[in-house]
């Protein structure tokens, strides 16, 4: 059994409504301060049986062709059991 | 026979139920019911699935129904439907998720389109168009703001995603929907008369097929229970669970659905909604042969954790159930393979007259299906007359107890605040996230006043849809404001040039356990069906959405009537505008114009109600439209559009700013001008005709007695000499002008002002 | 109209959540051509001479817009003739897979608003030097329908400035930028012209019954026309 | 200057239609043994000097209120400098 969480995010220079969006609505809902805020997407991924080299190398490859789009996003992935 | 647990207290009355309702179970049973059978009576018996209050009073459509042959299934059936000619049938329904929708917006108006829609499946029909009747709190209010852009981008992201153009809709806003928002959905769907599809289960030793989504423990009893009771004053704190929309899984149902039907697969189909697999297995069983047997364990689930119990109950979305013979069952598991639509067989039809659910090998329910599904408790609720009724009605909105504009500045004035008020602004902010394009068949959708799609390429055969209520009236006087909202949807269909030919309605009232609410139920019931009987067309199904109040206070009486009308060829349909070559075309104005503002919008907008509604009548409702269907036949008009909120005024101003082009009017010298443009009496329309029809037009009106009266004329022209050179203007009579820019500014601002921050 | 070419075939392909792909074939019918149904688990092209992407939310638009598309088995063959200089359209969700699958470049983003959106959507026609697009003058401005949630394109400057110096965006959007593309950008082609994508729906504008305009014809003519000349 | 991190998740028993289309997904592109995929938000948000306890109140407050939906959301949130 393992886990995997794969974070998606717009990369920096690609507009980011939502995130816009959230950061009006945290402000005038009474949070000050706040300087920026991107939404992304994350993923939890469960998996049978031990993550091999084999199935790790697949999951980083589909991490950064499914998963994400590389012409406007950068992921992440982490594995815990 | 299952065994009982005679010990156990029996949770009843967390279900729902009565107690004289368990005691009629029992005595139903002859012993007390298990666990499963409990789950399956407190479903099937909540007001929602069983129509307990509103049964006695619904009969009357049923009762009152005009002679025609235009229906082929009549109510009682997932929808009804009809004969539209050359071999062709629609069924078209609404429904309600009021409730759902005030708790989570986005799903609950999302899941209100995809029931509608399967709904329409399982009669056979391909669905064609989706319309949404919606009423909000005051449009400045907190709540509205968080309710309405959840519930907007719901029936889109749900409709759009389906691929059903949205054509038509309401969107109103009242102080008595604070806390109760109305969420209705109206789905229309075609098919071959060949192709009708009926509920039952018939054949013994047929298989009993359950595909479309796994179930889950979402939204387990919501719509019926949650649908069945009110909310506490403190909103949404007590936070019922609610269903999650899946609508590429629905557009996967749809196809599927679809291709089993026509090659011929089902013997008999259902659709899972409120009350899940309770409802479906006990309605197709009772409506077939009697009875079926359900290997329950055989239901392919989300969560492996939940009981028989929950199974039972759970309302997980975009499910359907059919009956398909033994030698048909590898086709149909084929064509769902296809589609990526998970398919099980879960039971077989018996002749035993019971319908027994199992539990992996012990049987858990055995009941007699009609018990569950059509003999369930009957109330005739007590009703009376609100003591406050007669001090309503008296409160007549005269010019003493709101003062009337009489100087042209001050006409000008009302024309702006009516048309960038809330109610009667630019509804293009919800528009605008709706698809009213997808299958290429729409041929008119907002803001004109009725959805026209095309069934037919070949012939252009095609049907007009429009809803309505103005529920201001209805509260004046339930009996007629329920005829009233049914005579605007007429009249919006007429319009048109389509002839109309049925109705549907959604219900929604405050509790019914209130015997003043129950009065306006009862009345409104029954002034629909008088209406429906006097204009000749049949009610082919609804819904009630009971208990929609906060606390003690209830929503306005709210009874939406959706009215369907047959045009031959579309190519004929009327708009409401003229267009850009109607210069010099003659602006008539068709019916009575009289002292009438009780429930009308000027009177909103001053924050009165009051008084007695427009005085309805049907005959003329019926003589305007015969005119106006032969006037679209033979091509004696441009256009046409309908007179209601805000009166001829708010009529001209719309048509204005549709066309692109001004116009000159002139007020009638036999009445007060404020009377004239601004009151609401019904029965009338303005209609646009070319010269060369001007004669055979007013001919026909004057030999068939309607009153036509000629207004005005179509100029593009009249910029320069009333002081708007290079702009298009309106101008009236004396008493004002307007340049379209103006109107649309006011109009367009209104929406995107209060929802866009 | 021109008389229906027989000869002339061109694909629509249909997956699981396309909604456009019975108007795609209309389009094509008015436009003279024949409309073969393609089917995405298809491992044949039916001999096609074209192909089109139609609108709709293919998979649901699950993850994003044309992501899981992309990995069709239909769209494997269609990549690698596409590559080879088969014509296709890809229109709204169709120009979301041409982008995942690489054969246009940029993405399709969120609108910069967060509405979908329908309007009737003024274009102006950049490019004439597409299959797509031949019937066209340039410069020419249409009237098509536009109906997206996602549609804003996005793309790194150099690529933008790219595109506009190769010739390769065929239509801006005029008056109103509905979605926040970058630069205006409605719709672009591949270097060879063959590779069209559009985010606008133009065959939602091929009947005056029920379109706002028949702007939208030019763009299945144009193909039509080049592919009788071709053969 | 402090960045909070907001993970918004359906509760397990809400359908997850997105992570159920991505599951399949990862299937069909080669990955062995993917027993369950969810889908979720996450929002980045970046603030202005320190993170009092009433500023840490009013984002608690809104990560539940704003950022999810309690009806068929939950939420976790981080707090890194
Ligand atoms: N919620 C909605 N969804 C779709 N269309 C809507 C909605 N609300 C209003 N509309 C459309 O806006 C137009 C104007 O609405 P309304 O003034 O209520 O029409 P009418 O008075 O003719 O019944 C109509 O075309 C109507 O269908
Ligand atoms: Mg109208």
């Amino acid at each position: 059994m393992a886990r995997v969480v794969v974070n998606v995010m717009l990369k920096p220079e690609i507009l980011d409504p939502q995130g816009r969006a959230v950061q009006g609505a945290l402000g005038r809902l009474g949070l000050t301060g706040v300087t920026d805020v991107r939404q992304g997407k994350q993923f939890v991924i469960d998996l049978d049986g031990e993550l091999d080299a084999h199935r790790s190398a697949t999951l980083d490859k589909l991490a950064g062709e499914l998963l994400s789009n590389p012409v406007i996003e950068d992921f992440t992935l982490t594995v815990s059991d | 026979m299952p065994s009982a647990q005679p010990d156990l207290e029996q949770p009843f009355a967390e279900l729902g139920l009565k107690p004289d309702e368990y005691e009629r179970i029992k005595e139903i049973l002859g012993r007390r019911p298990t666990s499963s059978e409990l789950a399956m009576y407190s479903v099937m018996w909540s007001e929602h699935c069983s129509y307990k209050s509103s049964k006695v009073h619904l009969r009357q459509f049923g009762e009152k129904a005009p002679k025609t042959d235009a229906l082929l299934v009549g109510i009682g059936e997932n929808a009804g439907v009809v004969d539209i000619g050359q071999g062709w049938a629609v069924t078209f329904k609404v429904e309600s998720h009021n409730h759902p929708s005030y708790v989570e917006p986005y799903q609950g108006a999302a899941t209100g389109v995809g029931g509608i829609v399967r709904d329409i499946i399982s009669m056979g029909a391909r669905p064609l168009a989706i319309m949404d009747p919606l009423r909000f709190g005051a449009a400045n209010a907190p709540d509205t703001h968080r309710v309405l852009p959840g519930v907007i981008a719901g029936v889109g992201g749900y409709g759009n995603c389906l691929g059903l153009p949205n054509i038509g809709g309401e969107l109103v806003f009242d102080e008595s929907y604070a806390g109760n928002p109305l969420v209705n959905a109206l789905c229309v769907g075609s098919m071959r008369h060949e192709d009708i599809h009926l509920a039952s289960a018939k054949g013994v030793g047929n298989l009993v097929v359950l595909y479309g989504a796994r179930t889950g423990g979402d939204g387990i009893g919501g719509v019926s229970v949650l649908a069945s009771e009110t909310f506490d004053a403190d909103g949404p704190a007590k936070r019922p669970s609610v269903q999650v929309g899946d609508p590429f899984m629905e557009k996967l149902l749809i196809e599927a659905t679809l291709e089993v039907l026509h090659a011929g697969l089902v013997e008999g189909i259902q659709d899972l909604g409120g009350a899940g697999i309770s409802c479906a297995t006990s309605e197709l069983a009772s409506n077939g042969e009697g009875g079926m047997h359900v290997w329950l364990d055989r239901v392919p689930l989300r969560d492996a954790s939940l009981s028989p119990e929950e199974i039972l109950m759970s309302e997980s979305q975009e499910r359907m159930c059919a009956i398909v013979t033994p030698g048909h069952i590898d086709a149909f598991m084929e064509i769902c393979a296809k589609w990526d639509v998970e398919a099980v067989v879960i039971g077989e039809v018996t002749d035993t007259g019971k319908l027994v659910v199992q539990w992996h090998g012990e049987e858990i329910v055995n009941v007699p299906p009609r018990t569950v599904a059509h003999e369930g408790p009957v109330y005739e609720r007590p009703y009376h007359r609100p003591s406050w009724q007669d001090a309503l009605q008296a409160n007549e909105p005269t010019a003493s107890v709101i003062p009337r504009p009489e100087s042209g500045e001050q006409l000008k004035e009302t024309l702006l605040q009516l048309i960038g008020s809330p109610n009667l602004a630019s509804k293009t902010w919800v528009t605008s996230q709706y698809d009213r394009y997808v299958l290429g068949n729409t041929v008119l959708a907002q803001p004109e006043d009725t959805g026209m799609i095309r069934i037919d390429e070949e012939t252009g055969l095609g049907v007009a849809i429009a809803t309505d209520c103005n529920a201001r009236f209805t509260k004046l006087d339930p009996y007629n404001g329920a005829k009233l909202a049914l005579a605007e949807s007429y009249r919006n269909v007429s319009v048109s040039g389509a002839i109309p030919l049925a109705v549907t309605n959604c219900l929604n009232f405050g509790s019914p356990e209130d015997p003043e609410v129950m009065w306006q139920f009862a009345e409104a019931t029954r002034g629909l069906a008088d209406g429906c009987l006097e204009l000749g067309v049949p009610v082919t199904g609804g819904n009630v959405s009971f208990y929609n109040q906060t606390g003690e206070t209830a929503i306005l009486p709210t009874p939406v009537v959706g009215v369907l009308g047959v045009i031959d060829d579309v190519e004929r349909r009327t708009p409401m505008a003229w267009n850009k070559d109607s210069d010099g075309e003659l602006i008539y104005v068709l019916g009575d114009t009289s002292d009438e503002f009780g429930g009308s919008e000027w009177a909103h907008i001053h924050g009165h109600l009051g008084g007695m509604p427009p005085k309805v009548d049907l005959q003329r409702e019926k003589l305007l439209s015969e005119i106006l269907v032969a006037a679209s036949r033979d091509g004696m008009i441009t256009a046409a559009h309908d007179i209601s909120d805000g009166g001829f005024a708010i009529a001209i101003a719309e048509m204005a700013m549709r066309a692109g082009t001004g116009a000159r009017l002139w007020i009638p010298d036999n009445i007060e001008p404020f009377i004239f443009l601004y009151a609401e009496s019904t029965g009338r329309a303005v209609v646009v005709i070319p010269r060369s029809e001007e004669l055979r037009f007013t001919e026909m009106c004057a030999a068939r007695g309607l009153p036509a009266e000629r207004v005005g004329v179509v100029d593009s022209g009249l910029g320069v000499d009333s002081g708007f050179p290079g702009e298009q203007v309106i101008v009236m009579g004396d008493y004002f002008t307007l340049t379209l820019e103006q109107l649309r500014e006011t109009h367009e601002a209104t929406l995107p002002a209060i929802f866009n921050s | 109209m021109s008389a229906r070419i027989d000869s002339v075939r061109i694909g629509v392909v249909t997956f699981p959540g396309s909604l456009d792909d019975r108007d795609a074939a209309r389009a094509i019918r008015i436009a003279g051509g024949e409309a073969v149904e393609l089917w995405h688990g298809d491992s044949d092209l039916k001999n096609v001479d074209a192909v089109v992407l139609p609108g709709g939310f293919s998979y649901g638009d699950y993850l994003r817009c044309g992501a899981i598309a992309k990995f069709a088995p239909v769209m494997s063959l269609i990549i690698e003739k596409a590559h080879q200089g088969l014509p296709v359209l890809g229109i709204c969700n169709g120009f979301q897979i041409l982008c995942e699958s690489h054969l246009l470049p940029g993405a399709l983003t969120r609108n910069d608003h967060r509405h979908f959106i329908c309007r009737d959507q003024k274009l102006r026609i950049e490019s004439t030097d597409t299959f797509w697009t031949s019937d066209f003058e340039v410069g020419q401005e249409i009237v098509i329908p536009l109906k997206n949630g996602e549609g804003g394109y996005v793309a790194d400057e150099k690529t933008l400035d790219q595109l506009f110096a190769e010739g390769r965006v065929i239509a801006t959007y005029q008056e109103v930028n509905p979605n926040g593309s970058y630069r205006d950008i409605a719709g672009i082609s591949n270097a060879r012209g063959n590779v069209v994508g559009l985010m606008p729906h133009p065959e939602h504008a091929v009947e005056a019954l029920t379109g706002p305009s028949l702007d939208g014809i030019p763009f299945f003519t144009s193909a039509v026309r080049a592919l009788v000349g071709a053969s």
